[in-house]
């Protein structure tokens, strides 16, 4: 159990520091395949199977691919390498204040000794309870989901086309 | 066998995008695809025997834990409209011939669409029934995107953000009846309601959820007010995709209500049967005022058919107003008028659009302050056109007349008052359309004129079945209703109590 | 050793600073989502966690929590790519740098 | 029951329908040239005249005996949508009436339109008009009787615009359409209703049908409908509106006087011989349900007698030969409406023969009126103003006498057909109703004066046209002459006509009232006289002033502009009608308003970013004008917010450390 924690974590983080730090940005949209799917492996872990697969199906078979298709086609030659913000004393502020937060972070977690075990030994989560209660309590939210997907897709579509209409003219 | 109908038009646009070198053949192989897909249905059709009720089934388990099947089959309420989208679609393609530009994914596209058609009319389940109907904007939406007029850009974003929203809320709708009822099976469901379980089992919500399913079926078919898509949608599409739009695709709204409110909630509609009523006035006067007001000559068809579908609706709910039948059972007549209505509409004005279309092709405006003495050059085109007018302002021994004196002999015997004053729109509709005749045929022909060609024989044929039909649909409407009548009898009953 | 709810929060805490430095620093704007995508799947994973260690788990908090987010993530995927895309053909560039159209 | 099932007693009356049909079909399809034309849509109507014959011949001595052939259009649910013919002595003299006439201005035809290119062409739309109008006769069902009333109206459509070229006629043949179309929708109602009341289409169907003694009572049993009417007086008035439309009766009659820029034949045979009656037959056909209220009754006599008054005050002040025969029928046909109504009240079922018989004497001498003029027209170089001729008689002697026959017939000048049939409307005018009597009587008087003055100017004096006066070749001549004749003799077989029309009763009952007698006579010599008086020395040439304006010249200045009703309509209705489009238009437009900012709302989210914001887009909502106030309001905010999305994103990350810090400290 443990052992399986922590190879996922450290193929999670991997695959996290690369995609950020890697030049090609096809290497890096491959990386952070890597580390969905070791978020994936760690829904599993923790018996969540449904959110499992849903994280393999949304985001390496589809985020991932979307992506891949921005880049081609918005980078003219691909795999163009670029470089990171402005200058060095951005780059340093900018991971500075993302270490102050973490700093912040951790003490709260530590502080609150959420040391429990799990107590899921007597209860089997199978997709039928997620079902029902997607379908049952929630269903209003599972209409704004829809609504909020419609609209996105419109606003996708709309986003896309609107500058075509400009070169059209 | 009805499969095969639908799938064949989807096969033949692979056909085109996938074999090598079929780019080139892709108008003869869309014609060959929606020809065999015609032939197969209107063989069906003929095979259809009036004396039973759901024949032609084909049900198989799909997703058994949710209650879906596929599930299709042919009644007396979608025989006719098989057969309208049976006529119309070959024609169609015939009438895309001249499309030169990226005619291959037109052409995948517009077969796309039949599929969704075929298979939006004959699905009896309403999981698949939803994606078809769903599958049939997308084509839809991008044909006049791509290969619309001039404002085809806004037209069809208005026209997709319209139907979608319309289509969330009937599926949200349809969905919570499944989770109270557990079915999607349109047969069982409608069982369900008689049997008083769906008013039942919704309890206060029932408001709410007929509400919500009739919502996209307003957007579709339209009824004032989410009409607003409709003019600009029907105007900028390119002409044979407006035949699509108007012949068909309006009669998708028309049968949806007669396939999921009115048997699923009849009481919804009698209950509330005097506001319905009155919104399908409103559509009736509404369209045929504003045509009167047009000069682009697409517009002022698409407002006409704005009026013309909602005379349907208005046979509807006047069903809805009635209390039980009456000795001449007015309300299986308003119900087959609207049925009839619905294929002479679609056969009419699909022919309509194609002729209005060639106006612009050798005229180059859709304006018709831009014509004039035309009567003169192009005596051939102004037959047909006179023809398919006339037959739309409701000419007896025509199309539209059959249809529109049954839609009236049952509403006035319902709702006199509605009734008499739908009976201005005719006036209005006369009017509008003479206007247009008058304009463009009548007076001295334009000097710039000199040129236009006289459309072609071939032309004339293409469109041909669909003047016979007219006359068919006019003189006997009897070989047509037939196919209907034994469902809408029952149908009827039921809603009107 | 036994796996604690801590364990997760801290890998999610690792995971969400690795995106932000991401965020902050890198000027390829589809780096920036991917970067975003990190930090909400970050998110994600402490849902699922807490989920997972939480009295009552046949509740389905969590997984169901999860999954509307995952939804949006989705949504905001596919807006934001078309963003891109509209943008790109805009200044005809991704660099955020040359991208300063809010300014004005 | 077989559509196409002949073999009954009557269903051969389907044939007279069919077989101009045929002729229509074939012209229309295989488009032969003018001659071969005209002799298929001649051959064809012989064929129909020769069944009209028969069904006349038939009927001829078996008065109150009606023959019917049903046959099913439609069948829902149980319920049968009827058609059917109806063979009584209605049907047979009015059937022949049509068809021989119809025939002999067919003849005509050939030769007045020899000239023209398009000849085929209207010989279709004549024998198209030939099937509306012979169907409208023998239909038993008062949905069929309105589905051939309507191929009546395309006719007349096309045939008024026929000269399509020239705008007038063209937006003459609008107005006729639409305004018919305006008492069809009352035509319309009417049928509804029949069909709600009684479940039937059907006029006669062994005791069930609409016009049945038994459904009668039954619907006059329901009283005070509406408006005061019973059951039956709302059918019978709703229908009579459609009657109004066709009749051109007041106020629908604007479209009639225009109709006459159609070719002359199609003036003869549609707006003045049979379509135009068709209202009057409607009436008549229907007369069992008006009968049964004499409300109904007594708004037909006032409708017609107005109609006859006004038309023939506005015929006296016309310059234009066709438009002055267009008012006088105007006129002639709301007597006939007045013979119909004070029929009714005056001896019930008789009524409808004192009507019936003014439409047959009519008939022919207006069709011959309208042949003479075409005549003369074409003799005079296609010159239409009256002013422009004189002196006519001399040069187009058969032409001018068989006009003369026919205005004489016209005025009612003792022992023509049309004296027997005006002195029985008056008759029954004075037995009904005595205000609508001395209207009748006035606007005979006046038909009288006008004729005399119209053939003053035709036929005295010199010939003031240019060019050469000829006659009209014998095609043109000969029905000239058969036409005088029966214009002349058919009064002397009044008493016979009047026994077959009385189809209802089959007992004519005869009116005699020597005072009526005396006054007919002062009205027919008397209005000859007065006319001859003015005109008979006059000057009349174009430049000279009617001798009447020189006597009132502001009343006669009115009727010049025939009482301003077109400018009425253009004031009112038209306006109205504009308004209300205009203002359904303005509400769409603020729908439209809404659903384009319901769409920028949606654009906005892309195109905020893109920056190609829609300039289209945002005029409509006048969004510019909002954003620029918005730009300058916050030209302070820009200074902080220097566009660079990373430094915004530095901001919220530290915004989120200070907010774990604070947790940090209170947590403590």
């Amino acid at each position: 159990m443990s052992i399986a924690f922590f190879m996922l974590a450290a193929v999670a983080v991997l695959g996290g520091v690369l995609a950020i730090t890697l030049r090609n940005v096809i290497h890096a949209v491959f990386s952070v395949l890597l580390f969905f799917s070791a978020i994936a492996g760690l829904f599993l872990l923790l018996i969540a199977e449904f959110i499992a697969a849903v994280q393999i199906l949304v985001y390496i078979g589809s985020v991932g691919i979307l992506m891949l298709f921005a880049i081609m086609l918005t980078t003219k030659v691909m795999g163009d390498p670029t470089r990171t913000v402005r200058s060095r004393g951005w780059v340093w502020g900018g991971v500075a204040v993302a270490a102050l937060l973490f700093g912040v972070l951790i003490p709260l977690i530590t502080r609150a000794g959420n040391t429990a075990e799990s107590s899921l030994s007597n209860f089997d989560p199978s997709v039928k309870e997620l079902g029902l209660a997607l379908m049952d309590p929630y269903f209003a939210s599972v209409g704004v989901i829809a609504l909020l997907l419609t609209a996105g897709l419109v606003g996708a579509v709309v986003a896309a086309s609107s500058a075509s209409e400009t070169t059209d003219s | 066998m009805i499969t095969a109908i639908t799938f064949i038009p989807v096969l033949a646009a692979l056909a085109i995008l996938l074999l090598p070198g079929a780019g080139r053949v892709s108008k003869p192989i869309a014609l060959v695809g929606s020809l065999i897909s015609s032939l197969l249905a209107i063989y069906v059709v003929i095979g259809f025997n009036l004396e039973e009720g759901l024949q032609f089934v084909e049900k198989y388990e799909w997703i058994p834990s949710i209650g879906v099947d596929y599930y299709v089959g042919i009644d007396g309420l979608n025989a006719l409209l098989i057969l309208l989208v049976a006529i119309l679609s070959p024609i169609i393609v015939l009438a895309s011939w001249k499309i030169k530009d990226k005619a291959n994914t037109y052409f995948s596209l517009l077969l796309i669409q039949f599929t969704a058609l075929y298979g939006a009319f004959t699905a009896l389940n309403f999981f698949h029934w939803f994606i078809f109907w769903e599958a049939a904007l997308v084509p839809a939406f991008f044909l006049i995107k791509l290969y619309g007029g001039n404002g085809r850009h806004k037209a069809a974003i208005s026209f997709f953000i319209f139907t979608v929203l319309g289509s969330v809320a009937m599926l949200l709708g349809m969905l919570f009846l499944y989770l109270k009822t557990g079915s999607f099976d349109f047969i069982e469901l409608r069982q369900l309601a008689a049997d008083g379980v769906v008013s039942s089992k919704l309890g206060d919500w029932y408001g709410w959820i007929f509400l919500a399913v009739m919502l996209g079926l307003w957007v579709k078919v339209p009824l004032f007010p989410l009409h607003s898509w409709q003019a600009p949608a029907y105007a900028e599409a390119p002409v044979p995709v407006s035949m699509v739009l108007t012949g068909v695709m309006s009669k998708m709204g028309v049968y949806g209500f007669l396939r999921l409110v009115v048997p699923i909630f009849p009481e919804g509609i009698r209950e509330h049967s005097d506001i319905l009523l009155n919104v399908a006035l409103i559509t009736i006067i509404w369209g045929a005022f504003l045509a009167l007001r047009q000069t682009d000559i697409k517009k002022v068809l698409a407002y006409s058919s704005l009026n013309h579908v909602a005379y349907c609706m208005f046979a509807i709910f006047a069903v809805g107003a009635a209390n039980g039948i009456d000795k001449i059972n007015a309300p299986a007549i308003a119900m087959q008028g609207a049925m009839l209505q619905m294929f002479a509409h679609g056969v009419g004005a699909a022919g309509l659009f194609y002729i209005a279309g060639k106006l612009e092709d050798v005229g180059g405006s859709r304006d018709i302050q831009d014509f004039g003495g035309l009567g003169a050059i192009m005596p051939r085109y102004a037959f047909v056109f006179g023809f398919l007018v006339f037959s739309s302002l409701g000419l007896p021994f025509l199309a539209g007349f059959a249809a529109e004196i049954l839609i009236f002999s049952g509403a006035f015997a319902l709702t006199p008052i509605h009734t008499a004053i739908a009976l201005l729109a005719l006036l209005a509709t006369a009017i509008f359309l003479l206007t247009i005749i008058q304009r463009i045929f009548t007076g001295q022909a334009h000097d710039t004129h000199g040129d236009l060609k006289e459309i072609s024989i071939r032309e004339v044929m293409v469109i041909s079945p669909l003047l016979v039909l007219t006359v068919c649909i006019g003189v006997y409407p009897t070989t047509w209703l037939n196919l209907s009548n034994r469902f809408i009898e029952t149908l009827s009953t039921l809603l009107a109590g | 050793m036994e796996l604690t709810l801590n364990h997760f929060l801290i890998l999610s805490a690792i995971l969400f600073s690795i995106g932000l430095v991401g965020a902050l620093t890198r000027r390829h704007i589809i780096i920036m989502l991917i970067c975003l995508e990190i930090m909400l799947n970050a998110a994600n994973l402490n849902l699922i966690a807490f989920w997972h260690f939480s009295p009552n788990p046949e509740l389905m908090h969590g997984p169901l929590f999860t999954l509307f987010t995952i939804a949006i993530a989705a949504t905001e995927a596919a807006l934001g790519l078309a963003l891109v895309l509209a943008i790109f053909r805009h200044y005809q560039t991704i660099d955020l740098e040359q991208i300063q159209g809010l300014k004005e | 029951m077989n559509l196409f099932d002949f073999s009954d007693s009557v269903g051969w009356l389907m044939w007279i329908p069919i077989c101009p049909l045929i002729a229509g079909v074939v012209l229309a399809l295989l488009k032969p040239s003018g001659k071969v034309s005209a002799m298929v849509a001649i051959a064809a109507l012989t064929v129909s005249l020769g069944f009209s014959l028969k069904a006349f011949a038939g009927t001829w001595g078996h008065e109150a005996h009606t023959l019917t052939h049903n046959f099913t259009w439609i069948q829902i649910a149980g319920v049968n949508l009827e058609f059917g013919v109806v063979l009584n002595s209605l049907t047979g003299s009015m059937l022949a009436m049509v068809s021989f006439i119809g025939l002999l201005i067919f003849i005509y035809s050939a030769s007045y339109m020899s000239q023209d290119e398009r000849m085929g062409r209207f010989f279709c739309y004549l024998s198209i008009f030939m099937v509306g109008m012979l169907g409208l006769v023998v239909a038993n069902s008062v949905l069929m009787l309105f589905m051939f009333w309507e191929i009546v109206g395309l006719a007349s459509y096309l045939l008024i615009g026929f000269w399509f070229h020239k705008p007038s006629a063209a937006a003459a043949a609008k107005k006729a359409f639409i305004t018919t179309r305006i008492g069809d929708l009352g035509f319309l109602i009417g049928l509804l209703w029949a069909f709600k009341a009684t479940g039937t289409f059907l006029f006669f169907d062994g005791g069930v049908g609409i016009l049945e003694s038994s459904t009668i009572a039954a619907l006059a049993s329901n009283t005070n409908v509406l408006w005061g009417l019973n059951g039956a007086g709302v059918i019978a008035v709703f229908l009579f509106i459609g009657a109004v439309g066709k009749s051109g009766q007041l106020p629908l009659h604007v479209w009639l006087p225009d109709a006459m820029e159609g070719p002359t034949p199609v003036s003869a045979l549609i707006h003045a011989a049979t379509m135009v009656a068709a209202g009057v037959f409607l009436v008549a056909r229907a007369f069992p349900l008006f009968l049964a209220d004499t409300a109904a009754l007594e708004i037909v006599i006032w409708i017609g007698g107005l109609t006859a008054l006004f038309a023939a005050l506005i015929a006296i002040a016309q310059y234009d030969i066709k438009r002055i025969l267009a008012y006088s029928t105007v006129s002639q046909l709301g007597l006939m409406m007045v013979g119909l109504g004070a029929g009714g009240l005056a001896i019930q079922d008789g009524g409808v023969s004192i009507g019936m018989f003014h439409l047959l004497t009519h008939a022919f001498f207006k069709a011959l009126l309208f042949l003479g003029a075409g005549s003369i027209i074409h003799g005079c170089g296609d010159e239409q103003d009256i002013r422009l001729m004189g002196g006519v008689f001399s040069k187009m002697k058969i032409s001018s006498l068989a006009y003369l026959a026919g205005t004489i017939a016209l005025c009612a000048f003792p022992f023509t057909s049309g004296y027997f049939s005006k002195d029985q409307i008056l008759l029954s005018a004075w037995e009904a109703n005595k205000t609508v009597f001395w209207i009748s009587a006035f606007a005979s008087l006046l038909t009288a004066f006008y004729m005399t003055r119209q053939c003053c100017y035709v036929f005295l004096g010199k010939y003031r046209g240019e060019g050469h006066v000829h006659e009209s070749p014998p095609l043109m001549t000969v029905p000239l002459v058969i036409l005088a004749v029966f214009a002349l003799l058919l009064g002397y077989v009044s008493e016979h006509f009047y026994h077959v029309l009385d189809y209802l009763s089959g007992v004519h009952v005869h009116q005699h009232n020597s005072t009526v007698v005396i006054i007919s006579w002062i009205i027919a010599l008397g209005g000859i006289s007065l006319g001859l008086l003015v005109y008979a020395r006059a000057k009349m040439g174009i430049d000279d002033v009617d001798p009447v304006k020189r006597l009132m010249t502001t009343p006669y200045g009115w009727l010049e502009n025939r009482l301003y009703a077109d400018e009425l309509y253009q004031l009112t209705a038209f306006k109205l009608w504009g308004a209300l489009a205009k203002a359904i238009s303005a509400i769409e437009g603020l729908i439209y308003i809404m659903v384009v900012v319901a769409t920028a709302i949606v654009s906005m989210i892309g195109q905020f970013f893109s920056g190609t914001i829609d300039k289209k887009l945002i005029d409509q909502v006048s969004f510019d004008g909002t954003c620029k106030r918005i730009y300058e309001s916050s030209q302070i905010n820009a200074f902080i917010q220097n566009g660079f999305l990373q430094g915004y994103l530095r901001i919220v990350t530290a915004g989120a450390v200070v907010i774990g810090i604070l947790f940090l400290l209170l947590a403590r």
